[in-house]
């Protein structure tokens, strides 16, 4: 019995390999497993090969895995296209189309003898049980039913939910093809049984309680509902649209709109005039949209407009790798706009945190009066994943602060305060008329050109975000709070750096974590807390350059053995490398001890 | 426009602002100031009622200039500002100015969008054929041949036709003005104001420092014509582009184009759209209900 | 008699008072004395105050100095608008107009009291002369002239050659009228001598050898001249669009093209394709077109393609102050792209160096394949300058590496080399045709989505601009090699600061200055070199953040009494400032070592 | 087109570079590339003396397929590049493509400004009025009430009107297609890219997987009326502009307008130039002579 699974799945782009992977996410999650759903396809719109990979398990789960413990060949050909992304080792259990006419001795992976190989007719059962092979996904869910023990009725119910508009007959065919992957799973039992632990709680004979599955951008939109977002405006981009098309279907509802502008300049100009007019606000995009976007992010800045813009990153630069998921854009979210123009950058390191940080992204933006840039990934965004529902109930909603009957008796809209922070009004409130602008401008808004007054505007600007920089609330730390050996990592790494600490932490090594949500403005003081006692340890990003490790050092003096340890977008980062770099650092500290005892003669 | 309700007592000084405009002595700009002012006066919205929107140029200044809520914004990004004030609150009058640079060049992009858009908003350019902020540069009206210190020997490119293009994208309402006419041009602004939808009023507004010399009032008091005395119908669309094509020889002043009936316009559609499906809405706080497995 | 001289004048728009310096400068730098002349407007276009400040001496000078030593005020009221750009102290000659019924005790400055105080009927000696009081810079020019001791025909050469085209008359005006100043001066001696000594080599008779006069902007267009520049796309900005207007005068004459483009995208957008056609090709822009252009430079990166985009920095963010000086532009330099996206970063300090540099950023542009930033800034690219003929034969003109036959044999445009860089052919070039792109691609040019080979390009892409961090004619080091004090300071700041090394110097205080003029990447192992023996020092700039301090921060580890010297833009920073800092610096560590000397008990 | 030189025995496959087009099968692409290499084949330029530049879309995937240089580029400036390219070799042939987004929605604003400075290019669009690389948003030329992932409940936009706007704009050729008549899409094609200016050809090429139902190929072939059936006279701008009225309603084929007397284009103009001010060059190595104080 395992209590932590991992499948992946690939076939032709027709075979329907991702939705099975959806239907049975969906199974398993009211089954009260908890799960992540990673889909993947080739550079074909349409057709080519598709893929998933489904992480099933009775305990949290932060990171879609690794080695598959069980993988699903529709084709052989298309399964070996996903390359590092569908991982077959020792332990995988493989699962091929017997029709292929391959043997177990065609299916060679470099190095590796997988733990089982199986051929199942999956074609064959589909015609025989439908009359065309149309069916193979049903058949395969069938299969995963049965080997897993995971309800079928659940998965039946999902069919019959998504397939309901096609017609009795096809659902019908569905479940027959199902029916017949269940059977012939029961007659061939696996060797080596995958059969699923009981989920948490499943003893006491209740309903397992609701879980929420959902991705990133389901998320993001969700979380810009809750903290009352009137306006969306934006341009479509791999991997962020389905933000857009989320809010399109919602928004309206609550008396907001939504513009799908003509390019991202405009689709955040429309957002800064919404803020302008007094609503809450966002835009969503990817880096290249990011690099478009830069002119009126400086714009918000200067004229102390709340907004929101959610960055879902790819590989970059340019056009990149549009589908596939990279961290190399922090770099360009705290500095693309010229001139003095700090702006705070959020990252989420879950699909869950997708929702808080785009609650705690519209607070920050309405209290300070900033544009606030989301750094979500791709992985992040378009994974499923499974999670208890939250309590909402800490999460602040705020508005923006409006100046008082009093204060609009002599109303100057960029007042400087202590804090930084003036009172705003917007078009519509009588006495609070005044002119925004991008031109630096005294505390009425009227142009200056005045270095004394852009010396106070741009101190006024920067000072209001120190508060962030002490809100522990935005840093998560775990692990061994006197460790000599750290770990930070951020965005969908973070899971995998949590994984790699549990093993490191098992494997008798003094590690801690730090998982930053706040990015910048740099939070000097959290990091030198962190880093007290620490003598090694390794900032873990998806990126080339290491940019979180570079931004930390800009501001924070870090231990002399903290190194960066970071690939570029694609290339997964395993736990078992994060580990065992630890214990690399480990092994170089005792080598430093021994010659601190032991002086050189 | 001549019976107009004035009981709201307010006039053209009651939208003009403390600032005072640094434009150069002579520039057209102070005339499009007061026939503005005037305009507004005619309609009487209070001024904190009015959002007034412009990219960067000298012309760019005039939101500054009035009592409105202002935003000199970027250049070029006036009209998506605009779009977006309008979207998140329709009761606002939205005005929005700039230049033949800043509306034609950088932010041409966006006119036939707003346009096919529809929302209701008022955008006057102040065409001078010329960059006047940064110093006398070519703009996109220029007309050819034209040397300025970006064209020493000349430019080589066509301009561009602003009343042709804006028909061509289907503005429901389209007319030109110009300083040297100052009654006649708040008369269209205010009429495009009040036009309940995109409304275009192409301003020939002289650039006394860097425009060249058929550009200034002197000259567009000799050659102008008013569209009216043309018995021009301004219900005839293809009889407007036809007219239209003479920019930058013959000055016709007036509506060119009003469409007899006016289009639903997108803050409209959007408001109706609200109100349908307001009540298919779950509370925001419980919003997440919507993804929980069933 | 001085050797070196700051005279400040201001007066309303139409007093002719810019026009008065550019003469001066340009008879001043032909009698063989080194010159700066900075001007300064009010935010009108045409009329409002303007101002000037000339600073005239026999030996190099390297900044526009700091407390005048003349200042004449054509209008009291508009001389004050310029503030601390126009600095009166205690050594202080004041002229002023005496028609303006003010009296000297009208001419408050806050805590000063000027060395000398003159009114002279400037006004009145003009209608004197010509019947108006049109000539009053004419004037201003006579008394300079006597007052100075600077010749007379030289500056009246310069008035016929500038305003010969407005007929005899008023070249006859304005001359009648230099020579009444010139003959009131000579009656009105002043009590505090301001004659100027002669410059260097003028005993021996001969005429003194030709100097370049000219401001940054003019600089950067002469160096992409020289440096084989065929296209210049780009849209107006100031203060940074007399680069276009100068190259649009000269760069058809070398079979060259210009396009004034619809705004900044299509400019550089221009520039990409005439790079792809295989020429070299020039942008130049402010800050806000530098934020527009974010994308293309991306796309440049990726593709491969040699570029160079001026950036003339103003005060930001935003539009923010149009017209004034600053450095903050430096982090949007290094990172405003998504994705891993290194690109060199170049800074003139100097209106010679505006030239120079403009060659070598196209000598790495070409070498490298990559877009280059040239960070210049207002200060530079406006002020008139004079200095020496540079000895342009020690510079290089580069053009790409194009495939050689054998390489066209089995063409591969993204070919991974050890050095990272690969032939390129353009289009024309038989057998090179390849697909440039957006997109991660291969080393054939086709489109890849696979991480590996993206891990390859990034590290390509990168890797080719290591040999620049080990070019150290990019770095001028001055001062006391084993100083423990040290200075870093880039663009137009530097100047001042080699005033300040000179001062401290002076002072007894034993210090170093470096001047980085390749900004990015970092040159890690020269800053560890210079930092060596280094115990405190200042990096001094002219924005809020202090850029530099901050990217040195990020990849080599500082002194720990390294300190950033920063303030935003039009705030000048005094060479007085900076020495005050390094004293205070140096009794710290004086303090410091007393510590160590003494044990706390 | 019908008497070409083929004396340089150059074929369609020629152009076609061993790139596999990843389009879905049925996208109407494959035809304008077969449309394309024929076109090519018919003017019979040598590969590489032709350069091929696309921003981002399915459509802009085409470059690749050919065996031209090619430029991906970024979205919606493609035409951007493709000035700088012919500007910087007047001596290529440059063609530009892509899609309806990628040209009238991101692109929109530098349409007009190529179009007046009148470059030697060939711009073709590939229009689909959905967006099918991001999987099929609206599109500028989506029609009105259009569904989709970011209409849910239906676009409440005019669409853009390609053929219109550049007939406004000036182009001097101006012309529409449709795979669904490949030969008459071929020869439109390379009348385009042999007509001495900006020419631009708008083409019907349908999405199959996110376009709806009436751009499909069928539907072309039910409804497609060439211009020449009419006995339109491309001579004629005005009624050029007329028939250009009914875009998103009638699928006429063939050229809208040619231009009688091609004017100048900037290349040539440039050229010129050049050509005349060549002799008042110093030589770049004494530039700084030029800045002696003298
Ligand atoms: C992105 C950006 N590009 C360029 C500029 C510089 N700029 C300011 S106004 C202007 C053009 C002014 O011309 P126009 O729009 O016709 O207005 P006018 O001054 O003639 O009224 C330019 C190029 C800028 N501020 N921002
Ligand atoms: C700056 C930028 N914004 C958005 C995108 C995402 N994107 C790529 S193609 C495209 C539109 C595709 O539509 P169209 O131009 O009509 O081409 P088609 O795919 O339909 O041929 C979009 C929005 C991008 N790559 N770059
Ligand atoms: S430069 Fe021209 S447009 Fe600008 S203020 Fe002066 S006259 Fe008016
Ligand atoms: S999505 Fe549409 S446009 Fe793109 S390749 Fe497929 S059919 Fe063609
Ligand atoms: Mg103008
Ligand atoms: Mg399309």
């Amino acid at each position: 019995m395992s209590n932590d699974l991992v499948i992946g799945m690939a076939g032709a782009g027709g075979d329907g390999i991702v939705s099975a992977g959806e239907s049975l996410i969906n199974a398993v999650a009211r089954e009260g497993y908890y799960a992540i759903l990673t889909k993947s396809f080739g550079p074909q719109i349409r057709g080519g090969e598709s893929s998933c990979r489904l992480r099933v398990a009775t305990e949290p789960v932060r990171s879609s895995g690794d080695t598959l413990d069980l993988a699903i060949a529709l084709s052989w050909d298309d399964f070996l296209k996903f390359g590092a992304e569908l991982p077959v080792g020792g332990r995988t259990t493989l699962v091929f189309e017997s029709d292929s006419g391959l043997s177990p001795q065609d299916l060679s992976v470099a190095g590796v003898r997988p733990a089982e190989t199986v051929a199942v007719p999956i074609a064959g059962l589909s015609k025989q049980a439908t009359g065309a092979e149309r069916s193979k996904n049903a058949v395969v869910m069938g299969l995963l039913s049965t080997w897993l023990g995971v309800s079928g009725e659940r998965i039946v119910a999902g069919i019959r939910r998504k397939l309901g508009k096609k017609g009795d007959d096809v659902v019908a065919a569905n479940e027959r093809a199902f029916a017949a992957g269940a059977a012939y799973a029961a007659e061939h039992p696996l060797v080596r049984s995958r059969k699923l632990e009981a989920p948490l709680g499943a003893a006491s004979g209740k309903e397992a309680p609701l879980k929420v599955l959902a991705d990133g951008n389901e998320m993001s939109a969700a979380g810009a509902i809750f903290a009352g977002c009137e306006f969306f405006g934006g341009y479509p981009i791999t991997p962020s649209s389905e933000i857009m098309h989320l809010l399109n279907g919602e928004i309206w509802k609550y008396g907001g709109s939504l513009l799908q502008a003509e390019d991202e300049i405009a689709g955040i100009g429309a957002v800064v005039g919404a803020s302008f007019a007094g609503k809450k606000a966002l835009t969503a995009t990817s880096g290249p949209g990011m690099s478009l976007k830069t002119e009126m992010l400086g714009l918000a800045t200067i004229a102390e407009l709340p907004l929101v813009c959610v960055n879902v990153q790819r590989g970059g630069p340019s056009t990149g790798i549009p589908t596939k998921s990279e961290q190399s854009d922090l770099f360009q979210a705290a500095f693309s706009a010229h001139g003095d123009a700090p702006r705070p950058v959020l990252a989420p390191a879950s699909v869950a945190e997708s929702f808080v940080t785009t609650v705690e992204a519209f607070e920050i933006a309405e209290t300070y009066q900033t544009p606030v840039i989301i750094l979500s990934d791709q992985e992040i965004a378009q994974r499923k994943e499974t999670f208890d529902p939250l309590d909402t109930s800490r999460l602040k909603v705020v508005s923006r602060r409006v100046p008082s009957e009093g204060e609009l008796e002599h109303y100057a809209r960029f007042r400087i305060t202590e804090s930084g922070v003036s009172p705003i009004s917007h078009p519509g409130m009588a006495k609070g008329n005044y002119l925004a602008s991008g031109i630096e401008h005294n505390e009425s808004g009227a142009p200056t050109a005045g270095g004394e007054m852009h010396e106070r505007m741009v101190a006024k600007r920067t000072r209001k975000l120190d508060p962030l920089k002490h809100e522990r609330r935005y840093f998560s730390i775990e692990g061994d709070g006197g460790a000599p050996l750290a770990l930070i990592a951020w965005g969908s790494i973070a899971g995998i750096a949590r994984e790699a600490l549990d093993r490191a932490a098992a494997d008798g090594l003094r590690v801690k974590l730090l998982v930053p949500r706040l990015l910048y403005p740099v939070a000097e003081q959290v990091y030198r807390d962190f880093f007290t006692g620490v003598r090694a340890g390794l900032v873990v990003e998806q990126s080339y350059q290491g940019q979180l490790y570079r931004l930390i050092r800009m501001y924070v003096d870090v231990p002399a053995g903290l190194r960066s340890f970071a690939k570029p977008g694609s290339n997964p980062i395993l736990a078992s490398e994060i580990t065992e770099r630890l214990l690399g650092l480990s092994a170089e500290l005792q080598r430093q001890r021994q010659n601190e005892v032991e002086p050189q003669e | 426009m001549t019976a107009i309700n004035r009981a709201h007592g307010l006039t053209a000084k009651d939208y003009k602002s403390a600032l005072k405009p640094i434009w150069c002595p002579g520039c057209g700009d102070f005339g499009v100031l007061q026939s503005i002012s005037r305009a507004l006066a005619g309609v009487g919205r209070a001024p904190h009622e009015i959002a007034f929107v412009s990219g960067i140029g000298c012309s760019s200044r005039i939101p500054g200039y009035t009592t409105a809520y202002g935003f000199n914004s970027v250049h070029g990004r006036a009209l998506p500002i605009a779009q977006g004030i309008k979207l998140a609150n329709p009761d606002l009058l939205v005005l929005v100015a700039g230049g033949d640079g800043d509306g034609f060049s950088i932010g041409g992009g966006h006119v036939p969008h707003a346009i096919r858009r529809n929302l209701d908003l008022t955008y006057i350019v102040m065409d001078n054929q010329i960059y006047g902020l940064t110093k006398g540069q070519l703009s996109p009206t220029s007309p050819k041949g034209l040397p300025t210190v970006s064209s020493s020997y000349g430019s080589i490119e066509d301009p561009v036709n602003p009343l042709l293009y804006v028909l061509a994208y289907g503005a429901g309402f389209v007319a030109q003005g110009t300083p040297a006419d100052m009654a006649g041009l708040a008369d269209v602004i205010e009429e495009a104001i009040r036009f309940p939808g995109f409304a275009f009023v192409n301003v020939q507004s002289p650039c006394i420092t860097f425009g060249h010399e058929d550009s200034q009032l002197k000259h567009h008091k000799e050659i102008l014509q008013t569209l009216a005395s043309l018995n021009h119908d301004p219900s005839n669309r293809l009889a407007a582009m036809d007219l239209a094509q003479e920019y930058g020889t013959k000055l016709y002043t007036g509506v060119f184009y009003r469409r007899p009936e006016p289009s639903a316009t997108y803050d409209a559609l959007a408001r109706e759209r609200q109100k349908e499906l307001a009540p298919k809405a779950l509370p925001r706080e419980r919003i997440l209900e919507r993804f929980l497995a069933k």
